[in-house]
């Protein structure tokens, strides 16, 4: 046990108590809130993974953007909160099964897989360079155009959604 | 861009100004009649313009007739070769430009005022009848005045079409677009002369015109073919300018008559002529043609179209007179077109001296002319034909927009009198010349340069070159008759003008009548200037005293057209005699004889000298009560027992309705034997049950979003449990 | 004298191989030292913090030509210290119907998200917390975390105008982090790179000479994310009663209080760093611990910057606020980032000084073009005031400017 | 070090428990968290396989397809929160199984 196996322990432990936490708490706030937590010990075991680039996006994004995105969610769909119905639907005890059932059958078509077990040695710095990263997006021999398409997929996004939320005057009751 | 605004693209661009026109007026700016004149007067001014600019060219070229100008591009394909179109400016075309530019922007301009532009809208007047004329109420008093045409844009809208043909058939080098024009031309003469659709003898005298051209125009069209297949090209320069193939086409017998090929497709060509120009016996329609409005009489069926046919010939004289050289016999192509020439000119000519109505006249006037260029072609005249076809184009233009004029000054008459009398009628007109100043000199210079009075009109130099011709060529026969034609066509003039013009008024109508606007009557001052001008480009060399003046220029010019060193027609004493003696010999005679006419009822004087003779002159000669006989009845008589009530009630019904009979009996076994049973049997048993299937699966279907994902997800489980046990994927 | 030249890594490194001396593991030596530091660091940005609130207030009272502090100790520099002593003594309430995690992590995770930025900022050549290579991407995350501290605050108040306040808090927020996310593209444009030391070490030239209008807009939105006046809808202490810390009191309002003021001085650092060459001067080549002294004193007059504005403006409308981001900054900071990018490029870095010309002229270029377009759109814009003549407390008098008219 | 299976492990649970989610979730802003839940278990797979067979040589097609991810994610949040937002305005719920007509 180095300290780092004993570190993503305690970060898995939390990822996935939280993670529990954020699909089954009652109240969609601190659902809400245990899916941050969740998200930090995500971008953690990113770091540990060394892509630190990724450990931060994940901050920013994840928490800097989508999480207050689903809170402000939470906080305009607040007259929702406060019926205090059951929280999750009936087929709760199916869907333990089948999410069981789906949990075992990764673990079993894994099972015999032969990388499973690779382990590697720290990078050398030049691999941890965002540098390159950025320069794979520009080049048309590699991503550049996986990454405009991804540019317009946000920009449709960013319009679909102004326009989906956005309140038309004659609509209002 | 030089290559853009060059002089060829000019010729190309050259016919589109009024299709542009055309197009402008009837798809967006027909709801304004000052908009429709105006596109319409500027298509045909642009055209105008560029006409000039290219005759001038052409003018100042040397040697045009070796290099033409113009150029051609493929078109169709047609197998290994192309069709070719494409543009050829020549001596022949830059003359055919010059008249035909001047008379349509002159009959442009003067439909304007024609049609009542600027007049009241009648409150009776309808879609397809002329104007009625309108109430005008000023100082208390009720005046009628002219109203404005209904269909004045349609008009313009017509007449740009026409003018676009007619100018891609003169600029055209070959004979597929000249024939493209021809056609198009055919088109427009006869919505304008049904112009005003709602009279009957309009509506007949369209069909008529149509049909009647069309034999014509059939003809043509397998001279056309036979001369594509045989040459493999339409093109002018090359069929007409190329010695190998004319040799081949005049040496070469055809299947029909013993003619050769060449006099063959010559003789199919000139039947087209014969449709287009009224020839004998295709001129009646030409008359009648008369319903439509007065500048389409002066435009299409005296100064422009009735040209083409005549054209034609002419464009096609070098085959037709292929392996032919002056002082031979005639060859039988030439020979049939002397004859027929000749023969229309007279024939033509004695029905003009009987007519009455003042545009009829007219009418059976250029038929006569036509016939003499036509004559004029058949004895080798060559350069005569096209110099008559020019001035002739220019002074009957004059002639009808001067008796369009008359018209109007007349019905101004009418209206103002509420007389009910025939303003066309020349027995109802007399002493016009005071009322109508200008119109009268206008039109006496015509009617002078029709009859030929010597020296200052060009019909003159014209048709004593066509009399010279004839006479040195020694066709006597031919030569007689042409003489006896113009004795008759100066005697005709000076009854028209004595009747319409001199004396005194005859009816109230007459005496009110008034002159009209100066935009009709500008028009026939310039064309008045060309009629007596014009001829003095072509004196001839050998004319006592004039022909040193002159260097023959016209005669020249057009010359370079032919291989031949043929100049001008000879020249000797006894045509011009015989052309003054008639011309100033006939005027005289009408004149003496039409001058003491006072009244409209009194019976013509000549029909008290004659008699008989003048009666059936005024019938026509019966042709179209013959035509009726021959070929109308019978065709009528045909088609009812024959194609209505033998073919298509006995023949045709009666197997459709056989078969349509046997359908319904095998249409009733299917359905019961195999219909009803068995397909619907399937239909009904696989309907109910999807319907069932649908009961069940529909509760699947709720809209409820989780439901959908976990049954993705069971599925998904399921598939992946199928592949990894049966299909040992991992 | 190495030791005086450049004392803090000189400190590290000792420790560092004493606890090695002593036999600790290197993993732990180093979690030792990360902890360490970051005590330092956190101990120190409160006590400045301390020293910064008393400077402010005394500035601030000069500017309103009044004292400021002046009763406890020389000048009242112990004001502060007072006030903290009553905010530690002050009873916490927590009121009824709080969502008591939010409503208790909020403070923390405010003045956490504030001190972690000083992780990355480099106190001098040799001296820095960490030295990350995407550190301004930390920066502009971590900013999120703010973010989320303001609406667990907000929403764990369980409390009308405590929520609106965290609303329009959040709103201002993110809105202009657009501007500023956009126009911190040009240092790392002119650096390659994100990291905070690399970009210091190309400010030969400070990056204010290069790109002024990029500068400028950075300088605004830093102000509006503090959301210090002009930008202080946040708390708008004389309409939102408080803002979204209404419910807080004691300690827990001491620490927004303390993250507030801690964050007006995080934002002048890291302008400083960006745009003014953080420890660039002269001398720090041979003697980098000047490098700290040139970032405190550069620090120091742009906050002074900040407390001049503060103290002068007026506040925005909301909508004024929106508008000023959404209509002005944005746009302005896409075109300043493409004419950037454009000169930047299409002139070589040999020619240091006709380069920095260039980007001068574009940058005056874009910022009359700018003006000239805001000034025809705001005078478009422009709405009517109806007001009848301003009464006059003395009608009889005539008004001054008329009366020193007619001295 | 830690082993490649571990995070694997991690993802896998981290996965069924936003399926889990995803499935029982009623208020439909739950089963926004749960699928970024599930993307984020994709996520670290991802960056757990390039790191432990790729990142050697320089190939960087993992990281690339995680931004991807990222902006999908984003993308996703944004339209599927202005989507609830909207729904709920006009139906008053955010309860996804009450939201099962397409009309209105």
């Amino acid at each position: 046990m180095t300290p780092m196996q004993i570190l993503f322990l305690i970060t898995g432990v939390v990822i996935l108590f939280s993670a529990v936490m954020a699909v089954s708490a009652r109240k969609m706030i601190h659902s809400a809130l245990w899916f941050v937590l969740a998200l930090l010990g995500v971008a953690v075991v990113f770091a540990m993974l060394e892509a630190s680039f990724f450990a931060v996006v994940q901050v920013l994004i994840y928490v800097g953007a989508i999480a207050i995105l689903i809170i402000f969610g939470v906080m305009l769909t607040r007259r929702a909160l406060e019926d205090n119905g059951k929280h999750i639907n009936r087929a709760t005890i199916t869907t333990t099964v089948i999410v069981i059932f789906v949990f075992a059958g990764l673990i079993y078509s894994l099972r015999l897989w032969v990388p499973l077990l690779a382990t590697t040695t720290p990078l050398s710095s030049d691999h941890l360079d965002v540098g390159s990263l950025g320069l794979a997006f520009t080049d048309p021999r590699q991503f550049s155009l996986p990454f405009e398409i991804t540019s317009v997929l946000l920009l449709a996004a960013l319009i679909g959604a102004i326009y989906i939320a956005y309140e038309r005057k004659d609509e209002k009751k | 861009m030089s290559q853009l605004f060059s002089l060829n693209s000019l010729v190309w661009l050259l016919p589109l100004p009024p299709l542009l026109g055309f197009a402008l007026i009837t798809l967006f700016i027909n709801r304004s009649k000052r908009s429709s004149h105006r596109a319409a007067l500027a298509g045909a001014g642009l055209s105008f313009l560029a006409s000039m600019i290219v005759f001038i060219k052409a003018v100042t070229t040397h040697a045009l007739a070796e290099n033409p100008f113009g150029s051609a591009i493929n078109w169709l394909p047609t197998g290994q070769t192309w069709l070719k179109i494409g543009v050829m400016i020549d001596p022949l075309t830059a003359v055919m430009l010059f008249f035909v530019a001047w008379t349509v922007l002159m009959i442009f301009i003067y439909s304007v005022g024609y049609h009542n532009f600027g007049q009241p809208v009648g409150a009776h007047d309808q879609p397809g009848l002329p104007p009625h004329g309108a109430e005008v109420k000023e100082h208390g008093k009720t005046h009628h005045v002219l109203s404005i045409e209904p269909l004045y844009s349609r008009f313009f809208a017509l007449i740009s079409l026409f003018a676009f043909a007619m100018y891609l058939l003169v600029v055209s080098d070959n004979l597929l677009t000249l024939y493209i024009g021809w056609e198009i031309m055919g088109l427009c003469s006869y919505l304008l002369i049904g112009f005003w659709y709602g009279k009957e003898s309009a509506r007949k005298a369209a069909i008529k015109a149509f049909i009647t051209t069309r034999i014509g125009d059939v003809f043509m069209l397998l001279g056309l073919a036979a001369l594509y297949s045989l040459t493999g090209t339409l093109s002018f320069k090359e069929i007409l300018s190329n010695p190998q193939v004319l040799g081949l086409l005049s040496t070469s017998l055809s299947p029909v008559f013993g003619l050769s090929w060449a006099g063959l497709i010559g003789l199919l060509l000139f039947i087209g002529t014969i449709g287009k120009s009224a020839q004998f016996p295709l001129h009646v329609w030409l008359p009648d043609a008369m319903e439509g409005p007065t500048p389409v009489s002066a435009m299409i069926h005296a100064a422009t179209m009735v040209s083409a046919g005549v054209y034609l010939v002419i464009r096609f004289f070098p085959l037709i007179s292929a392996g032919w050289l002056p002082g031979d016999p005639l060859n039988p192509t030439m020979t049939i077109m002397a004859v027929i020439g000749a023969f229309t000119a007279l024939f033509a000519a004695t029905i003009a001296m009987t007519q009455n109505d003042i545009k009829r006249v007219l009418a059976y006037s250029t038929i006569s002319q036509l016939g003499y260029m036509i004559a004029a072609l058949g004895i080798g005249a060559y350069t005569a034909a096209v110099f008559h076809l020019v001035t002739h184009a220019f002074f009957k233009a004059l002639l009808f927009l001067g008796s369009g004029s008359v018209i109007h000054g007349m019905e101004h008459g009418v209206l103002h009198t509420n007389e009910h009398i025939d303003p066309q009628d020349m027995r109802n007109m007399g002493g016009l010349r005071h009322k109508m100043p200008r119109t009268f000199w206008t039109y006496l210079a015509g009617a002078l340069a029709l009859s030929g009075f010597p020296l200052i009109t060009a019909g003159f130099w014209s048709k004593d070159e066509i009399l010279s011709g004839a006479f040195n060529s020694s066709n006597m026969i031919v030569f007689i008759t042409l003489a006896a034609a113009a004795l008759l066509t100066a005697f005709y003039s000076a009854r028209q003008l004595s009747m319409v013009f001199l004396g005194e008024p005859r009816t109230e109508a007459a005496k009110h009548a008034s002159e009209t606007k100066p935009v009709m009557t500008s028009p026939l001052i310039i064309l008045a200037f060309f009629a007596i001008t014009l001829g003095w480009a072509g004196i001839p060399h050998e004319f006592p005293l004039l022909g040193k003046l002159s260097p023959a220029w016209f005669q020249e010019f057009i010359g370079q057209m032919l291989q031949t060193e043929q100049v001008s027609e000879g020249h000797s004493l006894i045509p011009l005699i015989t052309s003054l003696m008639v011309s100033l010999g006939g005027l005289a005679l009408g004149w003496l004889v039409y001058k003491g006419i006072r009244s409209a009822q009194q019976l013509d004087p000549m029909e008290k000298a004659f008699g008989f003779v003048f009666r059936i002159f005024q019938k026509k000669y019966g042709f179209d009560e013959m035509y009726e006989f021959l070929f109308i009845r019978p065709a009528h008589w045909l088609a009812e027992k024959l194609s209505y009530q033998i073919i298509d009630l006995t023949l045709i019904d009666g197997t459709l309705h056989g078969i349509a009979l046997l359908g319904v009996k095998i249409g009733k076994l299917l359905r019961f034997g195999f219909d009803l049973p068995v397909v619907n049997g399937i239909g009904d048993s696989v309907s109910s049950g999807t319907k069932g299937a649908g009961g069940l699966l529909r509760k699947m279907q709720n809209g409820k979003i989780q439901h959908y994902m976990g049954l993705a997800v069971v599925f998904i489980v399921v598939i992946t449990l199928i592949v990894v046990y049966f299909l040992h994927a991992f | 004298m190495n030791f005086l030249y450049d004392p803090i890594p000189f400190i590290i490194n000792w420790l560092n191989s004493l606890m090695l001396s002593w036999g600790w593991p290197v993993d732990v030596v180093q979690v030792v030292m990360f902890v360490l530091g970051a005590l330092l660091i956190c101990v120190g940005a409160m006590l400045f913090t301390t020293l910064l609130i008393w400077a402010e207030r005394k500035i601030g009272g000069r500017f309103q030509d009044r004292l400021g502090p002046n009763r406890v100790g020389p000048w009242g520099i112990f004001q502060t210290i007072a006030d903290m002593l009553k905010i530690f003594t002050k009873e916490y309430i927590t009121p009824a119907g709080v969502d008591k995690i939010p409503f208790n992590l909020a403070p923390v995770l405010a003045v956490a998200a504030v001190l972690s930025i000083w992780a990355v900022i480099p106190f001098s050549e040799t001296f820095s917390g960490v030295n990350i290579n995407i550190a301004l991407l930390y920066i502009i995350a971590i900013g999120g975390l703010g973010e989320m501290a303001i609406i667990l605050a907000g929403f764990g108040s369980n409390n009308k105008y405590a929520l609106l306040g965290a609303f329009r808090a959040v709103a201002q927020l993110i809105s202009y982090e657009v501007p500023m996310v956009i126009v911190l593209l040009i240092p790392v444009m002119f650096t390659g790179s994100m990291g905070l030391n690399d970009i210091v070490q190309a400010q030969k030239i400070p990056f204010i000479v290069l790109a002024p209008v990029a500068c400028l807009i950075f300088f605004i939105s830093s102000i509006a994310e503090n959301g210090r006046a002009p930008f202080d809808l946040i708390e708008a202490d004389s309409e939102l009663v408080a803002g979204f810390n209404i419910e807080y009191s004691g300690l827990k309002f001491g620490m927004f209080f303390v993250a507030d003021f801690l964050h007006a001085f995080t934002s002048a650092i890291i302008f400083t760093t960006i745009f003014l060459g953080g420890w660039q001067g002269p001398g720090v080549a041979t003697h980098p611990i000047l490098g700290g002294f040139y970032l405190l004193a550069k620090t120091l007059i742009v906050y002074f910057a900040m407390l001049a504005i503060r103290f002068t403006l007026p506040r925005f409308r909301i909508d004024q606020m929106m508008a000023l981001n959404w209509k002005i900054l944005t746009p302005l900071s896409l075109v300043t980032l493409l004419v950037t990018a454009v000169v930047d490029k299409s002139i070589p870095r040999e020619l240091m000084a006709v380069r920095i010309g260039a980007l001068l002229v574009a940058n005056i270029l874009i910022w009359l073009v700018a003006d000239r377009l805001f000034t025809v759109y705001s005078r478009r814009h422009t709405r009517l005031v109806v007001s009848g003549p301003r009464p006059l407390a003395r009608p009889d008098l005539k008004s001054s400017k008329e009366e020193r008219a007619s001295l | 070090m830690i082993p490649l299976w571990w995070y694997l492990i991690l993802s896998a649970a981290i996965f069924c428990i936003g399926l889990f989610g995803a499935i029982t979730r009623k208020n439909s802003i739950g089963i926004l968290i749960s699928i970024e839940l599930m993307l984020n278990a994709a996520n670290i797979n991802l960056l757990a396989f390039w790191r432990y067979l790729y990142a050697q040589q320089g190939d960087l097609r993992g990281q690339v397809f995680v931004i991807i991810i990222f902006v999908v994610a984003a993308s996703e949040a944004a339209v599927g929160l202005a989507m609830i937002i909207s729904a709920y305005r006009r139906k008053q719920t955010v309860i996804a199984n009450e939201i099962d007509s397409m009309k209105g």
